[in-house]
C-alpha cells in the first residue's frame, strides 16, 4: 500500500466529514469542479472521450520525468467534473503500477459511491477504469 | 367540466409516496418515465399469484379456467377503455416497443417495399423511429420526419408537404413524452389515410392522460404500455383493426398461436388474438393492467388531465423567475410535462442535485434523441406529472430548482 | 445423495396450496405448465411496487438507481445460477418462446440460408419448432427432426443419421414436457457442434428441476421461462455465449438498445445485454426471478429433483393397477412428470373428473402436437409435480384416476 | 317464450337437484353420454366436425316434416357428449325461430356453464352457437 494513495483518501475523507446534508457535500464538490482546469478546448478529442449516457468525461494521461503518470479531466457536468476532480486528486502523479493495484475506498466512504455505479450513466465509473488503464499501460511500456 | 381531482386521497393510494429520499421525502416527478403503481393493482397482482395462479387456456381444470376467465376479461376492460370494436383487436405484447416491433416486423415486412416512404415525426421516441430505421434498412425503404416547430408542436404545413412523397405508413406519438406536445390524432390520422398511409398511434403517454376512442380516431393501430398508466411492468397492448390484423402474418412462432402443428405437414395458425400471442403470456400482468385502467376510470381520466395542466402551469409559473430559463415545448393544450435547460448548467447538474432534496426528474434525452439534435441540447431537465402529484410538491421542485441553479452558477 | 426434501414445510410458503376447488382440497399436479409461486416470489414483487419502482438506466434519481441496482442485481443472480461467464450473457426476454424467436430472428436470418438444415426433435414443444419453420419457409430451409423411440428416448442412431445432412442448428429440450425425458444435453451439444452445428437448448423443464451449467454444456444458447421456475409471469431468460450474441444483429428496436439515434445520420447500437432488451423491460419480474432462482437455491434444486422423481415413480406404481393404463413416456431417468392415456377413455373426460375432485392435472396435447402424432394418440393425461407435492398428493391423484376411470368405463 | 323450451329445461334442472356433489352430476352427465345414439362413423364428416382443442363435437341438423329442426350429436369424449345430448334433448325438434332466439338457462342453474365458457376448449360453445346458427338459416330457408 502506498502512503500517499492513502494519505490523500483520508485527507477527502476528512474534508467531506464536515458537511452536513447532501446539499453541502454538492456545493463542495461543484467548487472543485470548477477548480479543476479541465482541457482545454483543443484537447477535448474524441480519443480523450468516455461517453456517459448523460454527462461527457474527458481524460488524458501522460508520463512525467520521474515516470509518474499525469492526469487531465474534464466534464461538461460540474459534478461529474468535480468528481473526477477528487479522483485526479488521488491518482495524480503516482507511479503507474500503483494506479493500476488503488483500491479507492474512499469514494463509499465520502457516500458518493452511487455516482460510480456501473449503472450510472454519467461515464464516472469508466474514467476510473480508464485511469487505471493507464496505469497498466504505462508500467508495461516501461 | 370535470370534477376537480382530489390529489390528497388519491395520494393514499400509493403506498411509494410515503418513503423517504436521501432523508428527505419522496416528490416522484418522473411520471412520463413510468407511474408509480396504486394498491389496487399491486393487490391484484398479489392476489392472482396467491390465489387463483394457473396457465391460461387449454386447461380442463378449476384454477386454469379461473386464471383463463380474468386474463380474458382484462382484454374485455381494455377494449372497452380504448373504445375497440371487439376484444379480439387488443393483442397483449411485452409492452409498447414490442408491439411497434410486432407491426413492424409483421405487417412492415408484408407491406413495404424497396423505395417506399414511412413518414414519422421528429418528436417520436425511439421506440417509434428504430424499429422502422431498420425495416428501412432491410427493405431498401426509407425514413422521413415530419419536423417541428420551435415551440414544439408538429409542422403542418411540413406534414402536408411528406404527404405528398406517398408514405405508406404513418406512426406518429399522440402525446410527446419529451414535450407534453398533444397532437391532433384524428386529423392527422385522416390527412394520412386519405393520402393513402396505414396509420399506427403511439400511446405511450396519451392513454394515463387522456379519453381514448380509437374508433373515433379511426387509426389502424394503436399502442401503449402498462407501467406508464399506473399498471404492471412487461405488459402493453397492441390494437389493430381486425381487418389490418386479420391479413398479417404471424410474428413469434410458439405454442398458443397456432392450430395444427406438423413437422411433415406443415402447421396452421390459430385466429385474431391468439395468432400473435405466442407462449404463455404475462397473466398477472394483464390482470393488474385491467385492475389499473378501471382505476383510472374511477378517479376520472378528465380529472387528471386537468389536474396534471395545472400542475404544469404551476410549475412553469415558478420555474420562469430563473434567470436563463428555456422550456423545451411551449405548444398551447400541452400536456403535464415540463421540459427544459437552463444556461450554463447541466441538466445532469440538477437532476442530482434535485435528488439530493427528495425530488426525482428525469434529465437526458428522454429517449428522443432527434428532438434534442432539433433544439441543440444535450438533454433536458423533464418533470412530469401524475394525478397523485400535489402543488406543494410543485413548489418543493421549483424551490429546490432554484437552489440548484444558484449553487451551479456561483 | 441431496437431503431429502421437506415437502410438508415448502407447502407452507404456497399460499395457493390452501385452497379449496370444488369444495376439495386443491392438489396442483400441473406443474409442468406453470408452477406456483412461494411467498418469498411474490412478496419480492409487491415490495418493489410498493417501495422502490421506478424506471430502471438512464435515472439520476435515487429510485431509479435503486431499481437499476436490483434489476442488474438479479441478472447476476441468474448468471450465477446457470453458470454463465457473465451478466451480460443473460438477456432479460418476454419468455422462453420469446427467447426462442430472437435467436431464430436475429441470429437465423443472419445465417440461415436456401438449402439449409434446421434440425430439431420430435419431441419439441412448439415454441421449439414453429419459429423455425416460420425461418425455414422465409428462406427456402428445411427443418428436420430427430425420432423418438417408443419409450419417449431419443433416438440416437438417427441423431447421427440427421447430423450428416450438416445440419447448420440443432435446437433440442433438455427435459420433454410431455414425456419427462431428460436428454443428455452435454453430449448431444458436442456431437452436434462437433458436426458443425449452432446448438440452442430450451431449458423450460429443467431448470425448475436440475442444476444447469452452461459452460459445462457448451450450448450456444439456453433458453427457459420465468413461471415454470416458481417465477413471474411475462419474463423469460435467454442466455447466449458472449461471441454469439455479439455477432448478432439486434431483433427489437427502440429504447435502451440504442447507442445514437438520428434520423438523418443513421443509428447505432448498444452493446450487450442491452442490444437486445429494447423498451422499458419488465422489471418486477426480473427482480422476482431473481428471488425464485434463490429460493431453489434455498431448498437445493437436488433435492427438489430427487423429491420429484420418487413421486412421479410413486404414481407410476398406483396408475399401474389401473386396466389399459399405457404410460407416454418410459426412458429410464425421466424427470417428475407422467403422461398416460388409459384405453377407452378421453383425456379430457379422466381430467375433467379429477378436477371436480380437487386434482389439477393438464389434457390434451401439451403443445406437443408431433408427439402425439407419434404416439398415435389425441392427447395425453399429464401429472407434473413441484417441490411442494406430497405422496399423500399422488395417492388422491391415483385413486382419483382410479375413480374416474370406472366411471368412464362402466 | 316456448313452453316446451322452458318445460325441458325445468326438468333437466330437476333432474340435477338430486346430485349432492360433482361425481354424481358427471355420472349422470355420463350416462346421458353413454344413451346419445350420436353420429355413425361415416356421418361423421369434416363439414359436421366443430374443433376444441381437447374434444372434437360433430353435430348435424335436419328438418322433420313438420318444419321443426332435428339434431344429431357426437363428441370423442364422453362427458362432452353427455353435455351435447342435453343441449339436443332440450332444443331438439323445436322450430327453428325458437332454437335461433333460445335462451339457455339451464347450463347455469346446473352448474356446468364453465364448461360452455368461450375459454373452454371442449368445442361445445361452438356448438350451441352452430345449434342457433341451424336455426337461423332453416327459418330463413323458409
Ligand atoms: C419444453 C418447453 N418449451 C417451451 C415452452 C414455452 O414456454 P413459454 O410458454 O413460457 O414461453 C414450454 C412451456 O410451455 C415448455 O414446456
Ligand atoms: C412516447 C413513448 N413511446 C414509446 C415509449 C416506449 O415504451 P416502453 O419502454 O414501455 O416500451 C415511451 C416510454 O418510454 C414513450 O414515452
Amino acid at each position: 500500500m502506498n502512503d500517499t494513495l492513502q494519505q490523500r483518501q483520508n485527507e477527502i475523507v476528512e474534508e467531506f466529514e464536515f458537511f452536513e446534508d447532501w446539499m453541502e457535500k454538492y456545493e463542495h464538490v461543484i467548487e472543485l469542479g470548477k477548480e479543476l482546469d479541465g482541457l482545454a478546448e483543443e484537447h477535448k478529442l474524441d480519443e480523450n472521450l468516455i461517453r456517459g449516457c448523460q454527462s461527457r468525461v474527458w481524460l488524458a494521461a501522460s508520463k512525467d520525468a520521474e515516470g509518474n503518470v499525469q492526469f487531465q479531466a474534464d466534464s461538461d457536468a460540474i459534478i461529474t467534473k468535480g468528481l473526477a476532480a477528487l479522483m485526479v486528486r488521488v491518482l495524480g502523479g503516482l507511479p503507474p503500477a500503483e494506479i493500476a493495484q488503488a483500491d479507492l475506498w474512499f469514494i463509499s466512504k465520502i457516500g458518493l459511491d452511487s455516482h460510480l455505479s456501473p449503472t450510472r450513466a454519467n461515464g464516472l465509473q469508466s474514467m476510473v477504469t480508464q485511469m487505471k488503464h493507464y496505469g497498466i499501460a504505462f508500467q508495461a511500456a516501461g | 367540466m370535470s370534477t376537480a381531482l382530489d390529489a390528497a386521497s388519491v395520494r393514499l393510494q400509493f403506498p411509494i409516496l410515503n418513503r423517504d429520499v436521501n432523508g428527505k421525502p419522496l416528490v416522484y416527478l418522473d411520471h412520463a418515465a413510468s407511474s408509480q403503481k396504486p394498491i389496487a393493482v399491486i393487490e391484484a397482482q398479489r392476489e392472482y399469484l396467491m390465489h387463483y395462479h394457473a396457465n391460461v387456456h387449454r386447461g380442463v381444470h378449476a384454477l386454469s379456467q379461473q386464471a383463463t376467465d380474468a386474463f380474458e376479461n382484462a382484454r374485455g376492460t381494455v377494449q372497452r377503455h380504448i373504445g375497440a370494436a371487439e376484444p379480439c383487436e387488443v393483442i397483449w405484447t411485452a409492452g409498447a416497443t414490442d408491439a411497434i416491433n410486432l407491426v413492424v416486423q409483421s405487417w412492415g415486412r408484408q407491406n413495404i417495399e424497396a423505395g417506399d416512404v414511412i413518414l414519422i415525426t421528429r418528436m417520436e421516441h425511439h421506440a417509434n423511429i428504430v424499429p422502422w430505421q431498420m425495416l428501412a434498412k432491410e427493405k431498401g425503404a426509407r425514413v422521413e420526419a415530419v419536423d417541428v416547430l420551435e415551440d414544439g408542436s408538429l409542422d403542418l404545413d411540413h406534414f402536408e408537404e411528406q404527404l405528398k412523397l406517398h408514405p405508406k405508413v404513418f406512426a406518429f406519438t399522440h402525446v410527446s413524452n419529451t414535450l407534453g406536445t398533444v397532437n391532433d390524432a384524428q386529423a392527422l390520422t385522416q390527412r394520412a389515410q386519405a393520402a393513402g398511409a396505414t396509420v399506427l398511434i403511439d400511446g405511450c403517454q396519451s392513454v394515463p392522460h387522456m379519453r381514448i376512442d380509437v374508433q373515433a380516431l379511426g387509426c389502424d393501430f394503436y399502442v401503449f404500455s402498462g407501467h406508464k398508466v399506473y399498471g404492471p411492468t412487461g405488459l402493453g397492448v397492441l390494437y389493430g383493426k381486425r381487418k389490418v390484423l386479420e391479413a398479417m402474418p404471424p410474428w413469434r412462432g410458439g405454442g398458443e398461436m397456432i392450430d395444427v402443428v406438423s413437422i411433415d405437414n406443415g402447421t396452421t395458425y390459430a385466429g385474431l388474438p391468439h395468432k400473435f400471442e405466442a407462449g404463455t403470456p404475462h397473466i398477472s400482468g394483464a390482470i393488474a393492467l385491467g385492475v389499473a385502467l378501471t382505476w383510472i376510470d374511477g378517479v376520472g381520466v378528465e380529472s387528471i388531465m386537468d389536474h396534471e395542466t395545472m400542475l404544469a402551469a404551476h410549475a412553469r409559473k415558478g420555474l420562469s423567475s430563473i434567470e436563463g430559463m428555456r422550456f423545451i415545448g411551449t405548444a398551447p393544450g400541452a400536456a403535464g410535462v415540463v421540459s427544459f435547460v437552463v444556461d450554463a448548467t447541466h441538466p445532469y447538474d440538477i437532476g442530482t442535485l434535485l435528488d439530493s432534496q427528495g425530488v426525482a426528474v428525469r434529465t437526458g434525452h428522454h429517449c428522443t434523441q432527434p428532438l434534442m439534435e432539433r433544439y441543440g441540447v444535450p438533454g433536458t431537465v423533464r418533470a412530469s406529472f401524475g394525478a397523485y402529484n400535489t402543488l406543494q410538491e410543485v413548489d418543493t421542485f421549483v424551490a429546490g430548482t432554484v437552489r440548484a441553479v444558484r449553487m451551479l452558477r456561483d
